[in-house]
């Protein structure tokens, strides 16, 4: 892989499926794009999913072909572990000043074989489990990462030399520093996603107990490649035999400064109580809910098999998880279809169906403007949903609000559109003769 | 069509004609009479040296023939005991042209079903077990038996039945349960004319090459298969496929030149004329015809569905098992 | 062509206490094969006899193809597609749904024992899966121990004539 | 009556080189070599027919490593090459492009996977090597019998078809219209704007719709690449993906340009009928214009309802209209074709929830008309903005349906989806009526509140601040709307509030505004045409929701719009411009290109039993009847083989993966152990 060029046609920002689809959107247009993942692999949030509404089908089976199209695309330049730290007007276009993070290794020596990550003797919790399972100081991202490189976390690096030495290709290199790098493009797409609220944003919900879990842990638990292999809670390593989930737990609430719905919760939180009626036999799971918001293709449908097998569905207000004895949950709720009338349940786990926020904020970084909630703001949002404030800078998938992959998807295909149409309309070439813009 | 020396350079004179059965029904030998008056044609140019169903003729004589004696010897029925076989070597021998007539001679018919059973379960049904049967001393067939005129050596039931291309060389396939009148005389005629192509064991005559699906007149729609369905258990719509109303029609995978006799019937097609195509094994041909055309989405159906067919194996390999890839029983 | 299909005896019949079983896997390239790649850069272990041929689609896997492996010779066969809703090409693994259970009747009424022909979906994440899917599968082809088709057919005189008296032709 | 069965048991094929194979096993720097015996995979691989050179290498995907296969392909003018190494998924492209660039075809090339599915799976070294040793040599094998093959490419004619002159159909066009391509859009209705023509006011903006609306339709309109047919049907369509070719019918408009003053034609109309448009709360005469700054801005004769009395023209002085026009036929080229025939609102049965018995029941589409400052009422409702009203909402009207309880619809079904819009439009315009009636009590009847976009809580927040009274109800239990029993109130809808304990509750009310559901605007006619894949609840069906979700199973036909289900207009544009990407791509490329291992018919052989057609998933065989054979399409076939595994005369085969290709897999993993005979090559070692 040569080094990045000095311009190309289209930026993009995150590598998540929505930025994986704009990417892909353009360069199959015959535009030449520059994705730029600020972590060590692309995939995003989708790749650590464990199957998806309303099909169930695997999320990875979906999105590690994304993410290899993505990879080999011959107009697709892909750079991860790397920040856009300013994208800036320049005419039309705009010049970007990237940081390229070292990953301590030569990317292009590193074979990927993990031999490094065997031989390290630290280990610290795994961001791709949410820290349910171990990963070493050097290590490759997941079994699904692309790039299938290492990475080598100096902030837990104790430089043993013990990589080093089991190196095949002795492609470590512990001085590497970070390198800025400035590039033109002539349009921008913000595909940045999302995270989850924090857990501990409603302390009432008791986010911090070890059995109060991120309903992306619980993702991470229910995948075949997930941290136990099964479905164990995390204090003690039971089989949880009864489980609840608190349905807008972080959103719906301007408490706390979410006042919009999440969009996907209901849907997941379903979705994963079904496969937990699949996994653990004759599990009790219960999703206490304000409004079962179940309005996508075939998701109503889904909702109707997934009370029809077993999980439970109340409206119901939570007032407080309190643990009791065994590390289990006393879940005290306000049962609205029930005239209000205040029970108190005790469970083996308790999932809290947390929010979605903006994962990334353009403050200082780009000059487009946000709303409120944090989320990108899109002033033509009627028909023109991915503009932003900023001509040439477009929003597509959660950066834009909450949604589900396929809403993130169709949005990215229309970003990637709207710049096409920009990049056409300002005659935009980047330099190189082969990525002359087809049409 | 080409033509070679298999009966070009016979010699002057009549044609001499051969029929035999080894383990057959018999219905093969009633079909030649099925040319009908043209019998009487074929009296005038050949005459027939051997035929045991219709005719005595000792194993003696036929040993007494110089080889190549006979032209055109047309052997019936598949491969069963160490008689048979041994016959079909001696007939081999003394015939110019040796023609597999059938289903049973060319992919062992219906007596081979009998591979998917071991000689002990055959016997055991055949002399001990079956209901209308008076065998009080358990007698079974004996290979040996000493008699007071000596000792006798009576022919050995094999383990299963063969081919008769699987013991001796053959040089034509005529396909059929029993072999279409019509489609005999054809042959006959152009065996007579000498217009036959070079031989070849694999080379099938008094056939298409098309499949009965191609001569059938039933229209396909395109429609999976919702229910199975069993031919005396329900009246199939007229002028539609029948296999896509769920009768289980092997027309897909067989041999066109019937004229699609069975489904012109509401009848299924049995599959009798064998394989089609490239296809070796007419068996499972059809089984992957018929199951990819199964209407289901979910594992519950499909099991459902393929429950719902009867005998798959019996069904599928009616005629052919002989023929197929695993060939029989383990 | 021969006429006569001649059998040769089993090249190289390996003593019984070699006997390892052979099994052939046909994978499809989206899921499983990705699914047994998974079980590779997991490290999972499993033993040697699986031997994995890759196809575009569980729906090109011709039951021929399944019983010429069992006929020359493999102990078991395994098909694995990508899940039900999960296929590449819309519904190639429906047709896999429904051949295989029909196939597998039919290789019973040959005498091949369910243990022998598995059909499982295994996803692309299903690393785990798979590794436990080989383990399981050698281990029950090991426990019925070895099909030998070919010795087998051999032994039964398929293909070629047995032993002959002088008997009735002696021209 | 003679026939050859072994004709195609080909010997080589014309054009394909004799195979001389070199292998090459990747050490992978100790990844492989650490536990599989390389040096001895390569030695047995060298024992194989036509293998004229095998190496080892530490890294073959490296730079050096790759020369060194270049090299070693001119060196002994190899035509097949193997090389094992890690997963295809990695680096088969990799190894493709090396072959390529050492001048042979890349299809020539065969990847081995001995790290994922050998070293890094299997302990036991001995077993390891074999297993390797098993694979390269099947490989090898299979190797011998491949042929070169092309990718296929596809040439897109470079214009495009979009089907439907709503805001999604305009939206696509637009979209492909300013990247610079010809564009067609051909709407069934006289006039464009569709659905969102018939709105009164948007959310989450509270923008007018029409003058949202009429921008794009100028955008459109002014757009010299984009043509606009009005009133055509699709007739007749043929072709494949880059050149469908479709029959289209336009109907005679009777009036244009040079009508001057449509106003007196249309006065002079004797004849009326119930207007579409406002969703019969008003009439309209059969020359007629829908609604002011309509596009075309002239008016339409509904020709079932004229009557051909030349009134009309004689009122304008025969200048511009034309009774006796007739429809016209034309056929259209196109690579790609857009589908966005849009939805009709459910239509609710007569007697569900009083519609069609009360006359104060009415639907949210009604209420959106008569809230229209342009609309049949000039924006007033029936009552004075000072009467306390009482107005109720009834949400899931033709949604969420459940068998058994709702009554089925005319195709049997129930309609057991959610619509997904009528909540936050339910909400919407409950606000704005507290807004216009401070003195209304307005209930809303509902299930689940599914006010799920961004800026959509805020309705239902707003509502419940400005004392809209919620009531659950069940929908086991769906409310029931009576005619008072007292007379006073027009009608009255008792319920169980869930919300209360599952109390009854009796609501009288003055209004009653269903939220009727989405059905697909009726399309069964381009549903046969285009082989469209439809889901069970009748909308049109995307290949695959994540993957593909604009696409259909035709290649080269995609979906916009409410025709693949319920949308917003923002989710609607979304997934119009998402569309017109897909097709911008095909056409901004000129082809498709696409992997060569289809599927093709030995016409030799194919017996046209007609198997391989209902197989197909994407109708991509069709019989040629003449020749009573079966065709496969280049273009639509995906390559999945799904229909040679099931041709009974193994008359179909896959390129690539033929039978020959997989049998010879076969022959050598179940081979003899390990290859004997005399080695064919040296096996070089190179390290």
């Amino acid at each position: 892989m040569a080094d990045i060029r000095d311009r190309y046609d289209a930026l993009v920002i995150g590598g998540g499926i929505a930025g994986m689809q704009a990417a892909l959107d353009l360069g199959e247009q015959g535009f030449e794009v520059l994705l730029v993942e600020r972590t060590p692999s692309i995939g995003g949030v989708m790749v650590g999913l464990n199957k998806v509404f309303p099909t169930l089908d695997c999320s990875s089976c979906i999105c590690t072909p994304r993410m290899a199209e993505s990879a080999h695309h011959p107009r697709i330049r892909l750079q991860t572990y790397t920040e856009v730290r300013h994208v800036e007007a320049l005419g039309t276009g705009f010049r970007v000043e990237l940081d390229c993070k070292p990953r301590y290794l030569d990317e292009e020596t590193c074979i990927g074989c993990d031999e490094c990550e065997l031989a390290c003797p630290i280990e610290v919790p795994h961001e791709f489990d949410y820290g349910l399972g171990a990963r070493r100081a050097i290590y490759i991202p997941h079994g699904n990462a692309i790039p299938q490189k290492a990475v080598l976390d100096v902030e837990h690096c104790i430089f043993c030399g013990k990589c080093e030495r089991v190196c095949p290709t002795n492609c470590l290199d512990f001085t590497a520093e970070s390198r800025t790098v400035h590039v033109d493009v002539g349009a921008v797409i913000v595909a940045t996603g999302f995270e989850i609220l924090p857990m501990g944003t409603k302390p009432e919900y008791g986010g911090r107990l070890p059995n109060v879990m991120n309903p992306m842990a619980m993702e991470r638990i229910q995948s075949s490649n997930g941290p136990y292999g099964r479905v164990l809670r995390p204090a003690d390593g039971k089989i949880p035999r009864s489980i609840a989930y608190i349905q807008c737990a972080g959103s719906r609430d301007r408490s706390i400064g979410v006042p919009y719905c999440s969009r996907v919760c209901c849907m997941y939180a379903l979705k994963q109580a079904l496969l937990l009626r699949h996994y653990i036999h004759d599990v009790d799971v219960t999703l206490y809910y304000m409004d079962i918001r179940a309005f996508g293709k075939g998701y109503e449908q889904f909702y109707r098999r997934a009370v029809a097998e077993g999980v439970k569905v109340v409206k119901g207000k939570v007032a407080r998880v309190t643990e009791a004895e065994n590390f289990d949950l006393l879940l005290r709720v306000e049962l609205l279809d029930e005239g209000g009338r205040v029970d108190e349940h005790r469970y083996d786990l308790v999932v809290l169906s947390q929010g979605l926020i903006p994962a990334w904020h353009a403050d200082g970084i780009i000059d487009i403007e946000e709303d409120a909630d944090g989320f990108v703001h899109t002033p033509e949002i009627k028909l023109n949903p991915s503009f932003t404030t900023m001509p040439g800078v477009f929003v597509g998938g959660v950066a834009a609000g909450p949604k589900d992959i396929p809403d993130a998807i169709v949005e990215a295909g229309e970003a990637a559109m709207a710049a096409a149409n920009y990049l056409k309309r300002f005659r935009w070439r980047s330099r190189t003769p082969a990525a002359a813009v087809a049409v | 069509m080409t033509t070679n020396g298999a009966t070009s350079d016979r010699q002057p004179g009549k044609l001499r004609l051969g029929m035999y059965w080894a383990s057959s029904c018999g219905g093969c030998d009633i079909s030649l009479l099925e040319i009908g008056e043209h019998l009487l044609e074929l009296i005038e140019v050949a005459d027939i040296v051997l035929w045991p169903c219709v005719a005595d003729f000792k194993y003696r004589t036929v040993a007494d023939y110089p080889d190549g004696y006979i032209d055109v010897c047309l052997f019936n029925g598949g491969i069963r005991s160490s008689e048979q076989e041994q016959i079909a070597r001696l007939v081999r021998r003394k015939s110019r042209t040796l023609v597999a007539y059938g289903a049973c001679a060319m992919d062992g018919g219906i007596p081979a079903l009998a591979n998917l059973k071991s000689t002990r379960e055959i016997f055991d049904a055949v002399y001990h077990s079956n209901p209308s049967l008076q065998n009080p001393g358990h007698v079974e067939p004996q290979t040996h038996w000493a008699t007071p005129q000596g000792d006798l050596e009576l022919p050995r039931l094999y383990p299963q039945v063969l081919r008769l291309a699987d013991v001796v060389e053959v040089d034509y396939q005529i396909p059929g349960c029993p072999p279409v009148g019509t489609q005999v005389w054809k042959v006959l005629q152009a065996v007579v004319a000498g217009e036959v192509p070079a031989r070849n064991a694999a080379v099938r005559v008094g056939c298409d090459n098309r499949s009965v699906c191609d001569e059938c007149h039933r229209e396909k729609r395109k429609v999976r298969i919702k229910e199975f369905k069993r031919p005396h258990l329900a009246i199939p719509e007229p002028n539609w496929c029948l296999l896509e109303q769920g009768f289980v029609c092997l027309g897909a995978s067989t041999r066109s030149g019937c004229g699609a006799l069975c489904p012109k019937a509401e009848l299924t097609c049995r599959g009798c004329y064998g394989s089609a195509g490239l296809a070796t094994d007419q068996g499972t041909a059809m089984l992957s015809a018929i199951g990819s055309v199964m209407d289901a989405v979910t594992e519950e159906r499909a099991n459902e569905l393929v429950g719902q067919i009867a005998d798959p194996t019996g069904t599928f390999y009616r005629f052919s098992l002989a023929s197929s890839t695993l060939k029989a029983h383990r | 062509m021969s006429q006569v299909e001649t059998v040769q005896p089993p090249a190289e019949t390996e003593t019984p206490l070699a006997w390892e079983p052979r099994i052939i896997a046909f994978l499809c390239y989206w899921c499983s094969y990705t699914g047994a790649d998974n079980a590779g850069t997991s490290r999972l272990k499993y033993p040697a006899n699986v031997d994995i041929i890759r196809v575009m689609c569980s729906g090109r896997v011709d039951p021929d193809l399944i019983m010429i492996a069992f006929a020359q010779g493999a102990d078991g066969v395994m098909v694995c597609g990508c899940h039900i809703g999960d296929c590449h090409y819309i519904a190639g693994n429906h047709k896999t749904m429904t051949r295989m259970p029909l196939l597998s009747r039919v290789l019973q009424d040959f005498g091949i024992e369910p243990e022998r022909f598995v059909h499982e979906w295994v996803s692309a994440a299903e690393g785990d899966k798979f590794a436990r899917l080989v383990r399981q599968v050698t281990e029950q082809v090991r426990q019925v121990g070895p099909l030998d088709w070919p010795g087998r057919m051999y032994r039964r005189g398929v293909g070629h004539g047995e032993d002959l008296q002088p008997w009735g032709d002696q021209a | 009556m003679f026939d050859a069965t072994d004709s195609a048991a080909s010997g080589s094929t014309p054009g394909v080189q004799a195979p001389r194979v070199g292998v090459f096993v990747c050490h992978c720097g100790g990844n492989i070599s650490d536990v599989v015996d390389v040096k001895r995979v390569a030695e047995e691989a060298a024992r194989m027919p036509d293998v004229v050179f095998t190496t080892t290498h530490m890294f073959h995907c490296s730079d050096p490593g790759q020369a060194l296969i270049e090299q070693k392909i001119r060196e002994h003018a190899l035509t097949r090459v193997v090389v094992a190494a890690c997963s295809p998924t990695l680096h088969q492209i990799t190894f493709r492009r090396a072959v390529e660039r050492a001048g042979l075809n890349q299809y020539l090339f065969e990847h081995v996977n001995i790290r994922e599915h050998v070293s890094w799976v299997i302990e036991d070294k001995e077993a390891a090597t074999a297993k390797a040793s098993r694979l390269v040599r099947a490989a090898v094998n299979r190797a011998r019998l491949l042929v070169p093959l092309d990718k296929r490419r596809i040439p897109i004619h470079p214009a495009a078809l979009v089907i439907g002159g709503g805001v999604a159909g305009l939206m696509a066009a637009r979209d492909l219209g300013d990247r610079g391509m010809k564009v067609t859009l051909i709407e069934n209705r006289p006039f464009l704007g569709g659905r969102m023509a018939q709105l009164w006011n948007v959310f989450p903006t509270n923008e007018e719709a029409r003058p949202l609306l009429s921008d794009l339709v100028r955008d459109v309109v002014k757009h010299p690449l984009i043509t606009i047919l009005t009133g055509a049907h699709v007739v007749n369509s043929e072709g494949v993906v880059g050149d469908f070719k479709t029959k289209i019918k336009i109907d005679a408009r009777g009036v244009d340009e040079r009508l001057t003053y449509p106003g007196n034609a249309i006065a002079a109309c004797p004849e009326e009928t119930i207007s579409e448009f406002d969703f019969a709360l008003s009439r309209r005469k059969a020359i007629y214009m829908p609604y002011p700054g309509c596009f075309p801005p002239i008016p339409a004769i509904d020709w079932h309802t004229c009557t051909k009395c030349g009134k009309c023209v004689a009122a304008v002085g025969g200048k511009g209209i034309n009774l006796d026009a007739k429809p016209r036929e034309l056929t259209l080229h196109s690579g790609v074709i857009i589908l966005a025939t849009g939805y009709d609102p459910y239509e609710p049965l007569l007697g569900e929830y009083g519609y069609g018995i009360f006359p104060k029941v009415i639907t949210l589409q009604q209420l959106h008309r008569m809230l229209d400052p342009e609309g049949p009422t000039a924006g007033a409702l029936p009552f004075d903005s000072n009467t306390p009203v009482r107005i109720g909402f009834l949400h899931c009207v033709g949604a969420r349906q459940i068998d058994g309880v709702n009554a089925p619809q005319p195709d049997g079904k129930v309609k057991d989806y959610c619509a997904r819009t009528c909540c936050t439009a339910a909400m919407h315009a409950a606000v704005a009526l507290r807004e216009r009636f401070p003195k209304s009590h307005i209930t809303s009847f509902y299930q689940d509140m599914r006010t799920y976009g961004r800026g959509h809580e805020e309705y239902y927040e707003q509502a419940s601040q400005l004392g809209v009274l919620f009531v659950r109800y069940s929908p086991w239990h769906p409310p029931r709307v009576d005619k008072d029993r007292a007379g006073k109130w027009p009608v009255v809808v008792r319920t169980n509030d869930l919300l209360t304990d599952g109390l009854p509750i009796e609501v009288p009310l003055d209004l009653l505004v269903l939220a009727t559901g989405v059905v697909p605007h009726d399309i069964s006619e381009l549903v046969t045409m285009y082989s469209c894949a439809v889901g069970y609840d009748s909308f049109l069906l995307e290949v695959h929701p994540k993957l593909r979700p604009v696409e259909l199973a035709v290649s080269g036909v995609f979906l916009a719009g409410c025709c693949q289900g319920p949308m917003d207009i923002t989710e609607a544009c979304s997934a119009a411009s998402a569309a017109a990407s897909k097709a911008a791509a095909m056409i901004s490329q000129g082809q498709v290109e696409m992997d060569p291992f289809i599927a093709s018919v030995d016409e030799e052989v194919c017996t046209g039993c007609q198997t391989c057609l209902t197989v197909c998933p994407y109708d991509a065989i069709v019989r040629d009847e003449a020749r009573g054979l079966a065709i496969v399409s280049e273009a639509l076939c995906t390559g999945c083989g799904t229909c040679a595994a099931a041709c009974p005369s193994s008359a179909i085969q896959q390129a690539g993966f033929n039978d020959r290709q997989v049998r010879a897999e076969i022959d050598v993993l179940l081979g003899p152990v390990v290859g004997r005979g005399p080695v064919q090559a040296p096996a070089e070692v190179v390290t």
